[in-house]
Parts: C-alpha cells; structure tokens; sequence
C-alpha cells in the first residue's frame, strides 16, 4: 500500500516530499489538472454570452456542474449554488448581502473562538459598522465550543449564527447539527463555514439543515480561484445583489436595474469558467472514491498519527471528541517556525503560525503552532517521516 | 442541413411570411418582453365564449421568437382556455424540459432544436410563456 | 502567412472554426495552459502561508507576477497592483473601497453612454445609495464621448470620473488620456477600465496619469477567475479593505484588526494562484510579441474586416475616429441572433445581442448587434470567411 | 547542511546561549513585535554620550529572530548612534535586499540565507528594524 495512492497526484512524482498541509490546501490530482488544460485546449469559450457552439458547451458544462455540485451537497436545487472565488468571498458574500440590511444596532451576531479569520473578521467588522454585538462563544473543559454558552446567548437580537464546522487549529468537528438546531429554534439562521470538513465528511445540507454552508475548491483537490456557496432558495432570493456587472442583470437603464434570479443574480461578470471545470473533475475525483471511505482512510492515518505525536512526547493542542484530519502541537519549547523549517529541510511540509485564528490562540495562550493536516494521499510512511523529521529538529535545537 | 441546425423550413417561412402578424386592437393584450435580447412583441387574442376566436402579434423578435409565436397562435386559435393552456404547456415541456414532442405537438416540434443552441431556447419560449401566463390569469 | 499564427493556440487546431469573439474573452497559447498545468504538477502550494518550499516558491512566483504586472502597466511600484477575479471585481472593489467614504449626498459620479454594464450599475447603485447623481456623458455627431460635455459636468461635486479604454460594442479608442487631463484639473480622480484595451494598446498608467486601471486576465491570453486593479499608491493606502479574511490581516483580536498594506490588504483568502501563474505565462507572451506589432497587425485585420463588411452593404454602428479590433453591425432586417446562429452553423463565432451594454442600447435605438473582434490569432482568412457567412446567412434568411 | 539551510551553527548557538538575553530595565526600552507570529522581544539599549554602552534584550522569538537580535546588540555595542545605524542598515541591505554581504558585516552575514525562506526574512530583520525605528528617532 506504500504510496500507491500518491500515483494520482503528479507532484508527488515530481517532488517527492511529505505532505501534511492538506488543510491549508490539497495537490490536485491528473484528472483535475488535464480537464481544465483539456477544456482550454479543446473546448474554451465564454459562458451565457455566446450564441455559438463553444461558448454554449462552455454554458452546459458550467451549469451541469452546479447541478453536480448540488447532488454532492444534497441541495434541493442547483439555484441554491452560487460560485464564488472561494470561502472568504462566499462568506462576505453573506456578510454583504445576507446579513447587513438585517442588522440593526445592538443586534447581535454569535461565532466562536475557533473561528478562521475568514469567518470572524467579515462579522466583526460587520457588527463595529452597524453598531452591533459580535458574540464570540468561548470552549468548555474538553476544548469543544461550549454549547450551554450557546443557548444563553441565542435571543431575538440574534441575526446570525457562524460556525466553523471543523476547526483548522484543533481538527475538531464541531456539533454543527445541534447547533443548527438550538439556533433555528431560536429562529437564527446559521452560515456554516465548510473550508475544512468539504474534504473529509459527508456533507448534506438539508440533513444539516443549515442556511449557508461555504467551501473552497482548493481545499478538495481542486484549482484555486474558485469555491461555492450554498444559500437556501428562500434566503438567496431576498438577498440584494453582492457585486453589479454583465451576466447578472436583466434591464438597465440610465435610472435603474434589474436583475436576475438566484444563483446569477450573485455572479457578476465573467466567471471562472475552468476553475469551474476544474471543480467539476475534483468534486467527480472524491464521489468516485466515496466520501465515508475517505474519511474512514484519514482517520486511521490521523489517529496513527496523533498516537505517535503523542508517543514522541510532543504537546497536542485541543483534544476534540471528533477530530477531523487535523493535528496541532507543539514540540517542547522550540518555535513552531523553527520547527516547520528544518521539517522543511527533511522535505516534510507541515504549517506552523497561528493559522488565521490568531483569537484563538490569544484564548490558548500560545503564539503560535505547529500543524500537520492529513489528505487522502497521506499514508503511514509520512507519519513515520514526522516523527522522525521531530527527532532530527530535537537534535538540531538542542 | 446538419441535425443541429436551427433553421428549418417551417420556422424560415413564418419568419417571413407569419400568419397573424397584424395590428389589431380587439382583444385581450399581452406584452411578451426579453429584456436581454431586446426581443418585444404585442399579442392580442380575443376570447369569446372561453374559447380564443381570434389571435394576432405585432413587434420585434428574432426569427425563432417570431415564428414560433406564430405557430403557436395558430395552434391555440379556435381552442378554449384549458384546452390552449394545455397545448402551451406541452410545448413548452418539449421546449424548456427536452421532453420528446408527442405527434400531437405538430409542427411546432421543429423548435426543439433550440436544445442546441441553448440561449435560444428563450426565443422558442417568448411568446408562449406570456401567453401561458395571461390564460391562467383568466382561469382563476 | 496563412493560419499559422493560430499554431500557438492548440483551441484551432482541435476545433477549426473562425472565432471573431476576442472582446468577449480570448483564446490561450498552449505556453498559458502548460504553465499552469506545470505549476499543479510540479510546484504546487499555497502562498504566503507556508514555511516550506513549494509555499516558499509559489509566494515568490506570486510577488515577481506583481513585479512584472508593474512593469507591463509601468505602474510606479509592484505594490499598486492588486489581483482580482477580474475586470469586474476590481471595479466594484473602487466602487464600495474608495468611492463609498467619500460620496455625499448630491455628489456626482461621471460615467458615459458607451459603458459596460460593470461599468455603470456599480456607479448607478452606489449612487443611488448615497443619493448621489450619476452623470451620464453623451455621444457627439461621430459617436465619440462628448468632451466638451465632460467639461461642462465637471465640478467639485464631481467625485470620479469612470471610463472605458475602449467601447466593447463600437471598438472606438476614447481619448482617456484628455479626459483624464480634464479631470484632473477639475480635481477629480479617474478609473479607467481597460477590459478592451489590455490585449491590443500598449498601456502606460504613468503617462495615462489615471488613478485606478482594471482588466481581466481571461481577455489577454490568460486564464479565467484573475484580474488586475491598479491604484495609485496614496489612494490604496487611505482605502480600507475590499473584503475580510486570512492573508490580510496583521493583528486580529476579539475587538478589533489591524490590517496590512497594499496591496495585501485587498487580497483576502487564498488567492486564484495558478491563475496568477497563467497570467505571467500570458503577459510574457504578449510581451514576445510586443503590444505594438500586435496593434499594427490586429489594426491591418480590423481595418480589412470593416472595409469588406461596408462593401458587402451591412450597416457598420458607431465610426470611431479611433478603431481598436471591434465592429458591430446589423445585417439587412436580419435579427443579430439569427445572424449569430446562422454564422455559427458554419463555424463562425461572433456575438450578437446588447454586449452588456443595455443603455447605449437604448441611447442608438437598437435592440442589438452582431460584433466580430480581432485578437492576435486571427488573419484575412477569417475576414474572408465571415463575409462569406454573411451572404450565406442572406441567402438563408431570404 | 545543505546550501540552502537555515540553521548555521552560530544561529543555534546564540538562540541556545544568547549573550544579551536578560531583563535590565536601565535604558530606552524598544518593543519589537510581530503579530503575524506573535514573536515579541523588549529590548533595552543604554545610551550615554551618545553612545551605546549596554544593551539586553528579553520575550519570546524563533531561533532566528532571538540569535539575529542577539548578535545585532553584540554588533552595535559600543557604537556611537550614527555609526549603529549605518551598521543596521547595512545589515537589512543584505537581509531585505539581497545585497552581497561586505566582509564588515561579519557573522550577521549567516542570516542572508533567509532569502531561501521568504516567510522567515522577517524574523531575520525584526530586532533590527524595531532598533533602526528607534535610534533614528534619537537622532533627529
Ligand atoms: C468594456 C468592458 N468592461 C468590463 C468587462 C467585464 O470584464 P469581466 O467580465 O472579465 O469582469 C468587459 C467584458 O465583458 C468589457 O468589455
Ligand atoms: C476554517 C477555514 N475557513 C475559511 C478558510 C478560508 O478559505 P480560503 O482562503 O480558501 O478562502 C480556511 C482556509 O484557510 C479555513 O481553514
């Protein structure tokens, strides 16, 4: 089994490295790489514009992906897909459109302390603008999101609830779907932020149940520039548009516009079409491997891999009930950047920083980690590679 | 003529010769609008007894949204409501759903080509959706 | 000579057809789709984030991107360029970045008849907002902006000046570089959207002396999903950001964040790398070539297609003293969308309909054109075949 | 030790045994921060006729940025202001610049490979620009 599974994955023919920043973005399979050099190639064109034969094909495949896209998200319908260049700009999209003509003063909107910068500063300056609360749910004693803190703070001044659903700090998987529920009873719609679960777990929107769920095509094996938001109908067709431009209006005149319904109401201008494309190959790469064999796969290697971090006495940070693919620690008192960088030197990629959650690590204390992230080309061999690559930093630091 | 090709014969010669493009100001006015094509016609139909006695359209369109609405005038004349709304509706499962036309869809069949020519599936559609809109209207 | 200048683009060799659609969005050179597929293969990573090489090399191929961006544009310094997803988005980021803060109510906002709609709603809204006014410059008796009515309108009021390069629907040059002078005396900074004009005139925003510049990647050889804003340093500096997440950010606390420089400030998330990766490949390309000898060759074609197209009796829309590779026209009483559809069947790709210029539309009293443009890619051949089209189509719809 | 490794034995050793590192409230007091990785020193440099006679710094750095602070003091000690801050800024030179390093530079010089860590050239030039802010303050 020895890396056969990285044969999918040109880079890792090419630079043989250890590879464990998945959850800052994954490598892209051959399939993804060649549709989108394929479709420039052979089929390119502009979509929705062109009243010929490329440029209708471009239009098909591009619709036909949101379509995909909604199977895979198991969306009632492809309308509630929107593209988007990616998580952050699906999130502000919420921010911009969604939530800020609902928001009065003294409103409040509630996130956690793990959130990503990319869902805390979007709300955070949000509230500051219009004069609202930006509730910030701390952890309870196992390090989870504190879920009685939820229900004390859920009110009718609460607009929004932003949760990541798994942390890219501790690798927890947050209970999202409760958290859905608790908020909806109270009656507040809930943006689920997906960066880092869109890889690894099964993702159904209408079993969750939520109101937004944002992901990014890099972070699934597929090309940058390109992510989606899921709005539900009801939310997207009352939501103003996010940016003005071609493609998504219906009339203007000199004194007013018109625009389209969801989802081409939200996408302004000429789209991504081959990242859109690319997208397509990645999202048909893992439904061909079957989300729940991947994760089952991950988890074995992750959970080899959090015993062994453990074993070599490194510190772990956070001890999630449910841990995703994520692991961070520290290794005795060397810097975290020290550590990454003779990693680096035995070509082991890890991350270290604070990993855009720089509130959090504020609420841990600590200025920084270490991080390594599993995808589905990891194997025990890389584990193996870390704890030696962490025997070798010990000896370089000492 | 390739297999993809739009242009029939049928929608060539209602292009240039429609049946009921006329101004006549007797009857129930529809405006059919394509604000993104620029595309506009008035239709006027005169419903007597629940039944349509008289059809007619005047404006600017393509030879697509032209000619198809002139078919289809021609198809719901001397129809009553349910019955018209019937017929639009089938030829629009044909036409926006790629449902494959029943014999009885006559001549408007040569439309389903729009399938490949997909931004102009709207010109096939002008009309008919205007005017499925305005007979439900007058069933309520 | 002929076709082989099509060599380059592998889309002619895999699909013969005539393409006269280049304003709509370009062709790529195989050298553009090898250097991103290459980047996947062999150099993927994220950028900025990582400590280990292949962050370390994308970071740097990212930052020399800008640096040659800069140097394309000559632009003072690298820092005022900003990656975008396109011409659109960096548009819509002056729109609510720069101009929001500083428009008050009865300030005016310049625009002319001639622009794309993502040139005039983002003004419309904004305006509209802040119940501002927007100025809308007409057309004299050559079809040309009114300059002597730019004058008249100008006045401390006035709070931008916003204008196209180059018209997408008549192909005509705007004197931008007056405009530009007249605006500015009147102390009124100007955007200039330079969709049109990127792939065809050389652009130097020093001696333009405007203060923002966007364009699209996907309508110079590159790829989709990347773009470019130019600003002027003083002007990025004082505006805060366009959106909220990772990368952007110095400082994040529960209360509030403290923000990068420019350009970094407006690149929120993970940014459309291999998109940047694509546009280097693109602007080199061009540069081979050398913008001059691409306009006088494109300038020899369009010359050649509109001669041809007067002789063969359509009816040319707008006469330009200035023509970059764009005309429009109408054929007989023929509709432009039977045009289109009837060239298409013989495998020729032009565009029909209100090229996203609704209001200028309306301001001519047509419905809709038929558009062919010139890109680099194209030859006599083509304008050869068009007209050919253009008898067939008559003969067709006769 | 490969040619593009960042951890020449000097560095180790100054970020093990630093000769400077101690709290000493006896001075101007210069806080060097970086919150992209949270690296804080508070540096304390004493100046007496206008010279720098003592200088410590204390807090929390990578290996890189606490030697790189480390040998910077050693370096400028005893120097008179303008003198230290040609001495720095010949140091960034290399550091930010990829100058070639003058011979004067002198051990500082194992830092230039930050240039084949990009993300690692600020912990390189932390303790260096936090002073040059300072003393070029003083000197005006
Ligand atoms: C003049 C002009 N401005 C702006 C745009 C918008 O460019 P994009 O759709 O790539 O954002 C276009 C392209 O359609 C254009 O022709
Ligand atoms: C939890 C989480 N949210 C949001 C993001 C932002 O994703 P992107 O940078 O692709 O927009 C990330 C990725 O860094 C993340 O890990």
């Amino acid at each position: 089994m020895k890396y056969n599974r990285k044969v999918d994955f040109p880079i890792f023919a090419s630079s043989p490295h250890v590879y464990l920043d998945s959850a800052a973005t994954t490598h892209k399979p051959e399939v993804v790489i060649r549709a989108m050099a394929d479709f420039y190639r052979n089929h390119y064109g502009t979509v929705r514009r062109g009243l010929y034969q490329l440029s209708a094909q471009a239009t098909r495949i591009y619709e036909e992906t949101r379509e995909q896209i909604a199977r895979f998200l198991n969306a009632k319908e492809s309308a509630e897909v929107v593209f988007t260049s990616g998580a952050t700009e699906g999130i502000n999209l919420v921010a911009e459109s969604f939530l800020k003509h609902r928001l009065q003063e003294n409103d409040e909107i509630v996130i956690s302390i793990l959130e990503h910068h990319a869902n805390f500063i979007p709300w955070q300056q949000l509230a500051r603008e219009n004069k609202a609360r930006l509730i910030i749910l701390p952890l309870d004693q196992h390090g989870e999101i504190d879920l009685t803190a939820l229900k004390n703070v859920l009110s009718p001044k609460t607009k929004l609830l932003a949760i990541g659903h798994v942390s890219n700090v501790t690798g927890g998987i947050n209970p999202v779907r409760q958290m859905i529920e608790l908020a909806h009873t109270a009656g507040v719609p809930v943006l689920i932020d997906g960066a880092q679960s869109i890889a690894h777990l099964k993702i159904d929107v209408q079993d969750l149940d939520c109101d937004f769920f944002a992901f990014s095509g890099h972070k699934v094996y597929g090309p940058t520039g390109i992510g989606v938001l899921f709005g539900k109908k009801k939310w997207l067709e009352e939501m103003p548009p996010y940016r003005y431009g071609g493609e998504m209006i219906l009339e203007v005149t000199a004194d007013y516009s018109r625009f389209k319904n969801p989802p081409h109401r939200f996408e302004a201008g000429t789209p991504n079409i081959a990242g859109v494309i690319g997208l397509k190959a990645a999202l048909a790469y893992v439904s061909s491997l079957d989300l729940a064999q991947i994760h089952t796969y991950e988890k074995q290697i992750t959970d080899h891999l959090t015993q062994e971090l453990r074993r070599s006495g490194v510190r772990i940070i956070g001890a999630p009930m449910e841990r995703s693919s994520v692991v961070s620690f520290l290794v005795d008192d060397i810097h975290p950047h020290d550590v990454a960088t003779i990693l680096d030197s035995q070509n082991i990629a890890v991350r270290a920083g604070h990993h855009c959650a720089q509130p959090l690590m504020r609420y841990l204390n600590i200025p920084a980690t270490v991080r390594a992230s599993v995808g589905w080309y990891n194997d025990l061999e890389d584990v193996e590679q870390l704890i030696k690559g962490i025997i070798y930093t010990r000896k370089v630091m000492q | 003529m390739k297999g993809t090709d739009l242009y029939h014969p049928l929608i060539l010669k209602h292009n240039k010769n429609p049946l009921h493009f006329k101004v006549d100001n007797d009857g129930d006015k529809i405006n059919a609008y394509n604000p993104i094509c620029g595309d506009e016609f008035q239709i006027v139909i005169s419903i007597e007894n629940n039944k349509i006695n008289k059809a007619s359209f005047h404006g600017y369109g393509c030879a697509v949204s032209k000619s198809a609405l002139d078919l289809l005038l021609d198809r719901i004349q001397n129809l009553d409501i349910p019955e018209a709304v019937a017929e639009i509706e089938k030829y629009l499962r044909v036409i926006e759903l790629d449902d494959p036309p029943s014999s009885d869809v006559y001549s408007l069949a040569v439309f389903q080509k729009v399938k490949f020519h997909p931004a102009r599936r709207e010109c096939a559609t002008l009309g008919a959706n205007a005017i499925l809109r305005h007979l439900r209207e007058r069933l309520v």
